[in-house]
């Protein structure tokens, strides 16, 4: 884990903090909804609540440029897989934000169906309860996410990332 | 050498203006549709949310550049440059203000001067759909190689339609160099004369740079995101500069065709130029707002059967007006 | 609806069996009828197949009941015909010939029961993978399912 | 990892197509399948030659955890089925165990339900026309219909306390009675909507290239629509007007006055502008509902069905006692079946509770209208251009919650 010198007030002074600056104001989420929460997180992008202020209105519908993953609904089995991939497919850096009790913990379906959390199929960052959320809920989750990147929760990469080559769609 | 000079300094205040004004132009069309949708749009960085296209570009600079296994990477790569080089060099031969004098030299106010600047412009930009096949067809996506294909017959069908409609202006102007283009509209614009053409020119405009009603090749809810489906971080940005940049380049060209080019009174010409075509980027973002997309087949049947026959019959009617006033 | 009824018990006399329950009629017929059954209600204008579902009845026997219901556009009524079926591999005809909506209702209750149809065009899973294991919505399959939970994934 | 490239690739991988047709996959991760739905599309070019819709990615085994929960405790579990038009489902559900019980909620309780029903029904149909107005590519109709429905969640907060899936109604009543202060938000919300659906038209169907998106697409006959168990607007887009609240009328429809919109086409078009008509119908609902409220009681007087009052059980022994029972041991319901049948804003949504007369039911299936609209899809687009596909999803408005259960 990187951790962040305070003394570095200046915005400048570090590529660190331009590029923490820059990825934590620009999270385009993965147009990707499940459930109940994914109706919630489309009121989040609209009119009222407007994710765009913190220009995450972005829903990139394919992976590949997307920066963060909002898990919103529950996962079931036969769908676990293809959270992973779609994990998979999004570059570097990325973040996952498990929206809802479901994505969470597997809420009140503690079945055989449904993945009890999705943190048994992707990594989470940022875990946000209720069933479902209130947009507040996912804005408060976006601005904690937010957050985290500026203060390093995950190491930074370098400036120019080599190319890499991943398996196929 | 103090030409060269000139022309290496015309060079790079182009590319230096095209760039940022991509960089503007995608926060003017994030604020715009916003208020068109009773929201606020990005306001976090900056005034009113202005840096917010700093903070997207640095990121997508600093994402993870990923290549499919499967995809062609020589071409793969090689296909955003092809894009956005053209767009960037069809903007060379537009004039963006009436010619000033530096140290006793005539300068036109556009880097290339060619006499027959309007086919420049077709040239390029019929080259800059190929960054779109290639790129589709390399990422060996289904998604992407659809949006490719669809790209081409849209290109094809409506550059014939466009070209025509130019040639009613080349017509009446009896000129194809822009700079003439725009003095013979001293007195009238040309889309008095000309306006079936301009009408036609600005709906191939739209289909030209694959914009709303026409965005099929990256039809988000038909094809994820088109022939860029595959691609990451800073070869994305390459496709969208390019996009943004056509858009400047056709509204400029509509400026110069049929909208009196520089020509405005009070105001300096360059700030009309700049008003005017600032106006058909907002035309884009209305479209945008409003319309919903057409379908593949009518998009075709539209091209072929209705836009091409009018602006055969619009060259024609130029034509013999031309021929019998003379 | 009753002139429907008479009509029923004559053309198949003792092997239906109608009772009245809250409201709605309800009909119990072996499984061998009830293709014939469909049938004679479609021609006699219950001309929508509302559902298919299955229950288990886990002590009784035959164990399970396959619950048809259909809905009589111009009388306005419903009515629901009762199936038992049991034994090692319980089996009964399908009715996709009739009703195209039969088709997933069926594949449903095979994923789910563990009931199979004989006729059916395409009996596979439909809910759960290919690959799973058990019939869920069977009373001996526990809620939580019956492998262990996956690791949590971490970095 | 918890999953192999393997698994991976065998929930994903599509069979080559036959004769050079490509074979696309649609989802389940796709902008405009309303959820986790996928479609295998062979394609040749961008004409469909076959597809096949493949569901269960939203499997949420929800009625086998009816079967673990109490029958009180299945008003939460309802409304997760179709978390477009939650209060529906929830309404499907106190009625079927209200109809095994053999209560009956007095008339105001019934008025309120028939008030929220049709909120929901009109949230539930601004959700469709802004995401498949979103398929065509119109944008901005998506954010001009969430706005509006955000001013229905607002009343479900008001009185239920709860945005989404509110559970308002209890078995044997509500969670409470109307808040003070509701008639006057209700108001302002139906004096204001009449102009935003003028708006919708305005955007929409006032514009040449929606009208050529939507005519003569996805088209399907009656016979074909009926086999396949088609209800709800998608019937009524073909001449049929069959409406439960109208055939067989649920707490108290039969008071109100409203009418049943059809259609004759049964095209894309014709889908659109029945539940453009039935918005309408359902203000009009909601008016009266609130104009001729009835006043009296809300929930039923027997409280070992309904808990007593807070302040009652502070008081009395007898209502502690009660209180107590119902939230450990829940009430019993005597042994039988039922299939309850509302009118849902996609077609009839059934439950067909069994109970074996514990306090637990044996068995509760949910017949989502989805799960057999959605059936026809390949029907409907056999033929068509990739394009129709999107347009046929939408005006099918499935919700896939609802489809996997």
């Amino acid at each position: 884990m990187a951790t962040v010198d305070d003394d570095q007030s200046v915005l400048f002074t570090s590529v660190k903090k331009l590029s923490a600056w820059a990825r934590s104001n620009s999270l385009w989420p993965a147009q990707f909804g499940l459930a109940c929460c994914a109706i919630e997180m489309m009121a989040t992008a609209a009119s009222r609540f407007d994710l765009s202020r913190f220009g995450a209105e972005v829903m990139r519908a394919s992976p590949r440029q997307a920066d963060v993953m909002i898990v919103a609904g529950r996962v079931c089995q036969k769908m676990a897989p293809v959270v992973r991939e779609l994990y998979d497919q999004m570059p570097e850096p990325k973040w996952v934000i498990a929206m809802g009790a479901c994505a969470s913990c597997g809420g009140v379906f503690a079945n055989y169906a449904v993945v009890q959390g999705v943190d048994r199929v992707v990594p989470v960052d940022i875990y946000i309860p209720g069933c479902p959320p209130s947009p507040e809920g996912l804005i408060e989750g976006v601005m904690r996410l937010q957050k985290k990147i500026r203060e390093g929760g995950r190491p930074v990469l370098p400036l120019m990332t080599p190319a890499t080559e991943v398996a196929e769609a | 050498m103090l030409l060269l000079a000139i022309l290496i300094v015309k060079s790079l205040i182009t590319a230096v203006l095209l760039l940022s004004a991509f960089g503007i132009m995608t926060w003017l069309e994030r604020k715009v549709l916003a208020r068109f949708q009773f929201r606020p749009g990005p306001n976090r960085l900056g005034p009113g949310g202005v840096m917010q296209f700093m903070a997207d570009g640095l990121k997508l600079a600093l994402k993870e550049e990923i290549i499919p296994k499967a995809a062609d990477r020589k071409i793969y790569l090689l296909a955003p440059f092809v894009s956005l080089a053209a767009a960037l060099v069809a903007f060379a031969v537009i004039p963006w203000g009436p010619p000033v004098h530096i140290f006793g030299q005539r300068v036109a106010m556009q880097i290339a001067a060619p006499n027959i600047g309007i086919l420049f412009v077709f040239a390029v930009t019929s080259l800059g759909v190929y960054g779109l096949i290639l790129g589709g067809w390399a990422s060996a996506n289904k998604y992407s190689l659809l949006g490719g294909l669809r790209s081409t017959a849209q290109i094809i069908s409506y550059e014939l339609a466009m070209g025509l409609a130019v040639t009613g202006v080349l017509i009446a102007a009896g000129s194809a160099d822009l700079n003439t283009i725009v003095q013979r509209q001293y007195h009238l614009w040309f889309i008095v004369p000309q306006i079936l053409g301009f009408i036609i020119y600005v709906i191939t405009m739209v289909a030209e740079t694959n914009r709303t009603p026409f965005d099929l090749p990256e039809a988000e809810n038909e094809l994820v995101a088109g022939y860029h489906t595959e691609y990451t971080g800073l070869k994305w940005a390459m496709y969208m500069m390019a996009e943004y940049i056509n858009m400047i380049t056709v509204s400029a060209l509509a400026t110069t065709l049929f909208l009196g080019g520089w020509h405005g009174p009070l105001l300096p010409p360059e700030l009309w130029f700049l008003i005017k075509v600032a106006f058909f980027m907002y035309f884009f973002i209305w479209l945008r707002a409003t319309l919903p997309r057409l379908r593949y087949d009518r998009l075709m049947a539209f091209g072929w059967k209705v836009l091409l026959p009018t602006a055969l019959l619009n060259t024609l009617a130029t034509a013999v007006w031309v021929a019998v006033r003379a | 609806m009753n002139e429907i009824l008479d009509a029923l018990r004559e053309a198949f006399g003792e092997k239906v069996a109608v009772a009245h329950r809250i409201g709605q009629t309800a009909l119990t017929l072996p499984k061998d009828a009830i293709v014939d059954v469909v049938r004679f209600l479609k021609e006699h204008g219950f001309s929508i197949l509302l559902d298919i579902t299955g229950v288990d009845h886990l002590e009784r026997d035959p164990r399970f009941d396959v619950v048809y219901h259909l809905y009589h556009l111009q009388l306005h009524d419903l009515v629901r015909l009762v199936v038992p079926v049991g034994g090692e591999q319980p089996e009964l005809p399908s009715v996709t010939q009739l009703f195209a909506a039969a088709n997933w209702a069926e594949r449903e209750i095979y994923d789910l029961f563990g009931i199979t149809f004989s006729g059916h065009p395409d009996l596979r899973r439909i809910m759960m993978p290919d690959d799973w294991i058990g019939h869920p919505l069977r009373k001996d399959y526990p809620l939580t399912g019956l492998g262990p939970l996956p690791p949590l994934v971490r970095e | 990892m918890a999953y192999t490239q393997e698994q991976i690739a065998s929930q994903m991988d599509a069979e080559p197509g036959r004769g050079g047709n490509m074979v696309l996959n649609l989802g389940p991760q796709h902008p405009s399948t309303h959820g986790v739905l996928r479609v295998k599309v062979e394609l040749d070019g961008e004409q469909v030659v076959r597809s096949e819709p493949v569901i269960g990615y939203l499997h949420t085994g929800i009625e086998k955890t009816f079967e673990d929960l109490m029958y009180q405790q299945g008003c939460m579990l309802a409304p997760r089925a179709d978390y477009v038009s939650p209060i529906i489902n929830n309404l499907c559900w106190v009625l079927g165990v209200e109809k095994l019980l053999g209560i009956e909620v007095p008339k105001r309780t019934q008025y309120i339900r028939v008030l929220f029903a049709e909120l929901s029904r009109i949230a539930s149909h601004l959700v469709w026309l802004g995401t498949s107005a979103m398929d065509m590519g119109a944008m901005s109709p998506f954010f001009y219909t969430m706005q509006q429905r955000e001013l229905i969640l607002d009343l479900n907060e008001m009185a239920a306390g709860y945005r989404m899936n509110p559970s308002y109604f209890r078995v044997g009543g509500l969670m409470g009675d109307l808040p003070p202060g509701f008639p006057e938000k209700l108001y302002a919300f139906l004096d204001g909507f009449p102009h935003w659906l003028e708006e919708y038209h305005e955007l929409l169907d006032r514009n040449p290239i929606w009208i050529e998106r939507l005519q003569h697409t996805a088209t399907i006959s009656l016979e074909q629509a009926l086999d396949y168990g088609w209800t709800g607007p998608l019937i009524r887009a073909l001449g049929v007007p069959f409406d439960l609240r109208k055939t067989n009328p649920y707490s108290s429809y039969e008071d109100f006055d409203f009418d049943v919109p059809t259609e004759t086409e049964g095209d894309v078009y014709a889908r659109y502008n029945v539940r453009m008509r039935e918005m309408g119908e359902s203000l009009k609902i909601v008016r009266q509902a609130m104009d001729n409220m009835p006043g009296g009681p809300w929930r039923v007087a027997d409280e070992k069905i309904y808990p007593p009052e807070k302040t009652e059980i502070r008081q009395s022994m007898e209502a502690l006692i009660y209180h107590f029972k119902l939230f450990s041991e829940g009430f019993m319901v005597p042994p039988g079946d039922v299939f309850s049948a509302v009118e849902g804003p996609k077609g009839v949504l059934g439950c067909y509770v069994v109970s074996e007369g514990s306090s637990r039911p044996n068995r509760v299936h949910i017949r989502g209208p989805s799960f057999y609209n959605l059936q026809a899809l390949p029907a409907m687009i056999k033929g068509g251009m990739l394009a129709d596909i999107v347009a046929a999803i939408g005006s099918l408005d499935i919700v896939l919650g609802e489809v996997d259960r």
